[in-house]
């Protein structure tokens, strides 16, 4: 992780700054501004202003249907698979616009890569999993240094290099999500995408991702969306709380509430309403 | 006897109808189905001397048959009657020409079923009460006081048949006219089914589906002024079955027989034709169409030779 | 709370409107697999002194019905449903992966489209014999062959293997596809390599079911000159053919009992194959299941 | 295609531009070969209403179309010919309003127990059990109500109440069992779409099974159900080979199913396989009776698609 | 509530005993003796000791999967309809085997209601929803009266009173949950039984229903299952923490792991494994 530097928070709607004991966002690998994000006419998340810091884990935490699952696809453009989505405002993954007319969708989703709520291994051998995002990418030689290398960094290699040829259902659910994780770092992204990647697991496996996030963010750009609190207060550095408002039409829109260093978050939000949903008292 | 104005085919310069000599080829039989099991016995047997030849044997009727063939469709059609004025200028527009050979003869057979005891002998007048268009005849007693109040389930072959057109212009007294309210089928088994399953029922058919059912039918025999005639081979050869007795036709297509496959199986239908129908459970020819038979394929053999 | 402690839970008796109704619904379910049981066995029964070699190894004769067998028609049948396969195949689950993976929904030449699926799998096979007559055999000049049989009846069956083969596709969850395209997957990688080998046991369900139909139609083969006797086995697409549904068709309108216990073991001989693909199906099915 | 990135870090520690859109022609093609085997299907309805709608038009210049619709005699191939197309609709509705009586009753009670008490086991082994009721080929089923059905049926009814060999009453109850399974199988689909919530919720409150199944499954598959049965409908209304086989092909406006009738379907395989003469007027009557059919299957299909499209609102 | 009288806790395999402000369960309305429950072979749920006292809220809270609706659904035989699943052991309905031969499940069905996680009216009218359990009970006349009283006990009547003709799906979730509750209350029951019934619901439908439980229990014995701890906290007298543990063989099983007052759970817990899951640290 980087050296301490004075920070700068970007937060939504009510824009509060306040000092943190991090670094500050010089060189974000992505830059949110006035993000706004429709489903059809249905204005999913308003106005979020954020930046995302090299080589550290943000969290995105709220309550349910705030948008936090939503404003993360958006940083790969995986929200382009869903018809009727669209955005508005700008993302700059650093200093190019995501959404130039020039970008390669599947170019960025190679670059930034993603890990999914429930482990979705494909139904093939653990070693086709890894491989299959190298070989549609084109490659066709020295795959299996690759699947070694990606299984090593995602702490499996141990448990799986006697059974690669085995299929990758077989596995327990934490050994399939650091399956999940490896196949994503075996196309060597920057960043990696994660929603809600432990919601399906035990604790025993919990923690095992848990670890292995924190190792991989030294080389990493992460972010994670959880819906568990304790999840974001150990792992991440950063944490944006997103919760969703009620405009005067009755619409309910995703808001970013607060976005600080993860310490202060918990320990003293500048927000009212950060602070009920991290003491309970709602959500 | 050959069909009117037609040529024989020309010679082949190949020894076509030795036996000796392997075939192969399609050969395309369609038309009547009175005659259809004639044919398909006539295939048969020639497969046991030809195993190269496919000989296919449709079932459209009399009509359906010329149709095709003067379509330039098939190499042989089938009927159960003469080719008629309209299907020969068909076949002569399309340039097609061809032979008539009788093979066989059929007795149409007026059936009941088996349990009924009045209807032994029908006269024509009563056949055709029962049959003309618009009869309102829906019981056996309408016909015949004495017969008793069953009520009349007419079967016959459908309008595409030869054996419809027969019928219907000799006991009705017009082609194609007849009441309609009957159970038609283009299949004379079907026929056969109806009336051995319906009390009332009568209907009518070629002689081959009686015999074949003849323990479970009954044949009514037919008065045509002349008294009560019953079918069979005997009274059929010798014409006193009147008036349903009538020859079967096959019509070869003269080009048809260039190709030796045709040509082949026709002489083998024509110098077998007895076998072929007493096996088919026909009626053979009489010695006198045997004399006009044997006198077309002579005829034949020498265009072929000549 | 001791005043509850009377014994309030205790059984109110039998209900006899209850188990009259279920017994009623058992009986529905009865009455349909016994008229299956029946009508097995009637056939069995009834075919049984002809369920011998030479049912598949002789060709049809009118002369002799107890020498009469369907090879002709059997193999006229594997000919047809062969080359149904061939043709409705490919056609049917490509137009699949269309309606699933490409067609905008809210387009309406897509739902006019997917209407046009559903009505075409309603609508009558004897519809679908006139246009193979009137389009394929005299349109397109094709005759009554082995070919327009195949067509006439691949254009039967699209309907079915199309809407099981979506069924399929859309069974493959939405985290496969999600998972291959956060890996930087292409939509067509992602369909050829992830989404049809996951979705195979389904299509292959859907195309059995549908070349089972095809093989037990008779009916818009009627009108395609199938009623013919024919004893060879067809040799190319342009070949004269018979099936066996037409072959059975055409035994049964015989009047003598032989034919009809020739076609009761014809129509054993049709349920074999019929069976057999529909096994197929099953095992197919069950061996993958369980993979989510 | 531009480079993809990775190679040269930019100063501020991006890996590099991301690259500009690639036109991916194999991408396009696959499409382009996608929406033509999508169009077959397209094709198809154009083939069968191009094939059908010319000699129909054809068909109505010869016969005015009050005859054809309001006539009570049909005998299109006879001398003189009659045109009225009323029996074959009376037939084709008789024997599929037989099969109905026999197929919902049977279908739905099946598919209630299946769903609501069978255990998983017993429907695992009788729903490809009925499913193979569906795969029997129709001819067969026809051969089973002319040689089974229907002299059973003459053995056992009484005398007052004789079937013809060919009759409405065998090719319907026969018909009625094949189209069993389209009611079963779509029905219990519908039921077993029902949230299983519904059915906790209505145990909850006390209910028996048979209370579950008639109060609150029912009603809320109901309009599966009733598209289940407008399938099974036009199933019947289109089966041909039954009806040639079974019941006869007597054109006649009747309402006793012990009568031999023809229907729709019955009259097109019969004067199909006859190989009429292209182009006659007889000919043409095949087609027309066919868009007949047509639009009738077509009207129930569209009814249909309705049904479903409603049923799916119900619970998304 | 009633009167404080000295505590007796019954916990799961540990037994812890301790001192409670609230009231000894003399009167418990259900005991479970030694419960063991299982789907098949598998034991999902072993050895749970508990006693459940009148006109009180207790909430069942615990990681996913170690078998808290599991244990709830027993309490009214609904898990007899799972095909497969049976339990060991005794569970006491006030003095009665509620699994005893003589007893008839849809009388215990009528007797304790259920609400669901997820909101299910029936896809009928709202006062067909209310008027179900009464007609299936065989209750012809007065349907009104009951309707009008249901609906003002789940406090939903201000509501809807003006549409009860209305289809109940066109409710909002809350008001539909609340609906789902008067369709419980109309049967007249004793005990009304809870699986996470605000999961599916939003902040402000979540806290009408919890306070509706407020002023529910004290008429009505109701259990609650909830995976929000907070949600547990703000509404419950007393609390039952279940955890899933693995056994020699691998298998995981449902323990409980302690019962006690709730505050006390909350504040003081005795077992490390709920402070654990209290705080954070798993989970
Ligand atoms: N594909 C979609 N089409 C339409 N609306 C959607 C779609 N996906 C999400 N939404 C809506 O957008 C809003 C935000 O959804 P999102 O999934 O981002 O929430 P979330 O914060 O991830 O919630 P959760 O914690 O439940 O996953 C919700 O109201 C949701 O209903
Ligand atoms: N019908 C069933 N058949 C087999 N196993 C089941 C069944 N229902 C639940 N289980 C298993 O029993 C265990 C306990 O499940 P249960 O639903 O009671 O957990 P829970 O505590 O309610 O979890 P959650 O918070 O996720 O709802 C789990 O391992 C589950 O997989
Ligand atoms: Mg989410
Ligand atoms: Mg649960
Ligand atoms: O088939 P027919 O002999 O009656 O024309």
């Amino acid at each position: 992780m980087n050296p301490a530097v004075s920070a700068h928070l970007t937060t939504g709607s009510e824009k509060h700054m306040a000092p943190s004991q991090l670094p500050d966002l010089f060189d974000p690998v992505f830059t949110l501004e006035d993000l706004s994000v429709f489903y059809g006419a249905y204005e999913a998340v308003r106005g979020v202003d954020m930046r995302i810091a090299p080589r550290e884990i943000t969290a995105l935490i709220g309550p349910s249907g705030c948008g936090k699952s939503t404003v993360l696809r958006c940083l790969n453009r995986m929200n382009d698979l869903i018809l009727d989505a669209r955005i508005a405002g700008k993302i700059l993954y650093y200093t190019e616009d995501l959404y130039g007319d020039e970008v390669d969708p599947i170019e960025v989703r190679r670059r930034i890569g993603m890990v999914f709520q429930k482990p979705n291994p494909f139904p093939k051998s653990i070693y086709d999993n890894i491989a299959y995002g190298p070989r549609v990418n084109g490659r066709r030689k020295g795959l299996d240094d690759v699947v070694e290398e990606a299984l090593q960094r995602a702490a499996l290699w141990d448990e799986v290099k006697d059974k690669l040829k085995q299929n990758a259902l077989a596995l327990s659910g934490g050994q399939q999500q650091r399956l999940c994780i490896a196949r994503a770092i075996a196309v060597k992204p920057d960043v990696i995408l994660m929603d809600e990647p432990c919601s399906a697991l035990d604790p025993i496996a919990t923690t095992k991702i848990e670890d292995l996030m924190q190792v991989l963010s030294r080389d990493y750009t992460i972010v994670i969306v959880t819906h568990n609190m304790q999840q974001a207060a150990r792992v991440s550095e950063r944490t944006a709380f997103f919760t969703a408002e009620v405009d005067e039409r009755g619409e309910r829109h995703g808001r970013l509430v607060e976005f600080d260093a993860t310490a202060r978050i918990f320990s003293n939000p500048a927000d009212k309403r950060t602070e009920g949903y991290i003491t309970g008292r709602f959500g | 006897a050959c069909g009117g104005g037609n040529q024989t085919p020309a010679r082949q310069g190949e020894d076509s109808g030795q036996p000796a000599r392997e075939l192969a080829g399609d050969v395309k039989v369609d038309g009547s189905s009175t005659v259809a099991p004639l044919a398909t016995a006539a295939a048969e047997l020639f497969a046991e001397q030809q195993a190269k030849v496919r000989v296919t044997v449709g079932t459209s009727g009399t009509g359906g048959g010329f149709e095709k063939f003067c379509n330039g469709e098939t190499d042989i059609s089938n009927a159960s009657r003469q080719i008629e004025a309209e299907e020969v200028a068909a076949c002569k527009a399309k340039g097609v020409s061809y032979a008539e050979f009788t093979v066989a003869n059929d007795a149409l057979t007026v059936v009941v079923h088996k349990d009924n005891t009045w209807a032994t002998c029908l006269t024509v007048d009563q056949l055709k009460k029962m049959w003309s268009p618009g009869s309102k005849v829906t019981s056996w007693d309408q016909i015949d006081a004495k017969f008793p109040d069953e009520p009349l389930k007419l079967f016959g072959p459908g309008t595409d048949s030869g054996t419809f057109d027969y019928f219907t212009d000799v006991i009705v007294g017009e082609e194609g006219r007849s009441r309609t309210d009957y159970s038609p089928s283009e299949d004379d088994n079907v026929v056969v089914q109806g009336v051995a399953g319906t009390k009332g029922g009568l209907g009518y058919f070629g002689y081959t589906y009686f015999e074949e059912n003849a323990d479970k039918l009954k044949a009514v025999q037919i008065d045509s002024g002349g008294g009560c005639v019953g079918p069979s081979a005997q009274t059929a050869q010798d014409g006193t079955y009147k008036p349903l007795s009538r020859p079967l036709f096959i019509y070869p297509k003269a080009a048809s027989l260039k190709r030796p496959e045709v040509l082949a199986f026709v002489e083998y239908f024509v110098a077998n034709h007895k076998r072929i129908a007493e096996d088919a459970k026909f009626i053979p020819l009489n010695p006198e169409q045997e004399g006009l038979l044997q006198g077309a394929l002579t005829k034949l053999k020498a265009a072929a030779g000549g | 709370m001791t005043a509850t402690q009377r014994r309030l839970l205790a059984r109110r008796g039998v209900n006899w409107g209850d188990l009259a109704f279920k017994l009623l619904l058992r009986l529905c379910l009865a009455v349909a697999v016994a008229f299956l049981v029946t009508l097995l066995g009637y056939v069995v029964h009834k075919g049984w002194s002809r369920l011998d070699p030479r049912l598949w190894e002789n060709f049809p004769s009118i002369r002799r019905p107890e020498r009469a067998g369907a090879r002709s028609a059997l193999f006229g049948s594997l000919w047809v449903i062969g080359l149904t396969a061939v043709i409705c195949l490919p056609v049917g689950i490509l137009g699949a992966i269309y309606l699933e993976e490409y067609a905008d929904h809210r387009r309406w030449y897509n739902r006019l489209i997917e209407l046009n699926i559903a009505n075409l799998a309603a609508i009558p096979s004897i519809v679908y014999g006139i246009l193979g007559l009137g389009v394929i055999a005299r349109g397109f000049g094709l005759g009554t062959t082995v070919l327009t049989a195949s067509i006439t009846l691949s254009l039967l069956v699209l309907p079915i293997v199309i809407i099981a083969s979506r069924e399929a596709i859309r069974a493959v969850p939405g985290e496969i596809r999600n998972a291959s395209y956060g890996l930087g997957a292409t939509k067509w990688q992602t369909i050829w390599r992830q989404v049809l080998p996951s979705a195979v046991p389904g299509m292959a369900t859907g195309s059995i079911l549908a070349l089972s139909r095809a093989a037990g139609e008779a009916a818009p083969l009627l009108l395609l000159g199938g009623l013919t006797y024919v004893a060879y086995v067809p040799d190319g697409l342009l070949s004269g053919y018979t099936v066996l549904p037409i072959q059975i068709y055409g035994w049964i309108s015989q009047s003598r009992e032989a034919f009809h216990d020739l076609a009761s073991a014809a129509i054993v001989l049709l349920l074999l194959v019929i069976i057999t693909m529909n096994s197929i199906a099953i095992y197919v099915r069950n061996r993958s299941q369980k993979r989510w | 295609m531009s480079a993809t990135g990775g190679t040269t870090p930019s100063p501020t520690g991006s890996p590099g531009p991301l690259g500009r859109a690639r036109t991916r022609y194999g991408e396009n093609a696959v499409r382009v070969v996608l929406v033509a085997a999508a169009l077959v299907s397209v094709a198809t309805t154009v083939g069968i209403v191009v094939s059908l709608v010319p000699p129909t038009v054809e068909f109505f210049e010869a016969v005015s179309p009050v005859e054809f619709f309001t006539g009570t005699e049909w005998a299109p191939l006879f001398e003189p010919a009659a045109y009225g197309v009323l029996p074959l609709v009376g037939a084709t509705l008789l024997i599929t309003l037989i099969a109905v009586v026999v197929a919902i009753p049977l279908g739905l009670g099946a598919a209630l127990y299946l769903s609501e008490y069978a255990h998983a086991r017993t429907r695992g082994v009788f729903k490809p059990v009925l499913e193979v009721l569906a795969g029997v080929p129709t001819v067969v089923y026809g051969f089973f109500a002319l040689r089974f059905v229907t002299p059973a049926l003459q053995a056992y009814l009484p005398p007052g109440l004789q079937p013809d060999i060919f009759n409405a009453l065998a090719a319907g109850l026969v018909m009625g069992v094949m189209i069993v399974p389209t009611v079963a199988s779509l029905s219990e689909d519908a039921m077993a779409a029902v949230p299983g919530g519904l059915r906790d919720g209505a145990y909850a409150l006390g209910s028996s099974t048979r209370l579950v199944a008639v109060r609150v499954v029912v009603p809320a598959a109901l309009s599966g159900i009733v598209a289940s049965f407008v399938l099974a409908v036009s199933r019947a209304i289109g089966e041909t080979m039954i009806v040639a086989i079974a019941s006869g092909n007597k054109p006649a406006l009747s309402l006793n199913p012990l009568d031999a009738m023809q229907t729709m379907t019955g009259f097109i395989a019969q004067a199909g396989s006859g190989d009429l003469p292209t182009g006659s007027l007889d000919y043409k009557t095949i087609f027309a009776v066919g868009a007949l059919l047509f639009l009738i299957t077509l009207v129930m299909n569209v009814i249909s698609a309705r049904l479903v499209r409603r049923y799916r609102e119900v619970y998304e």
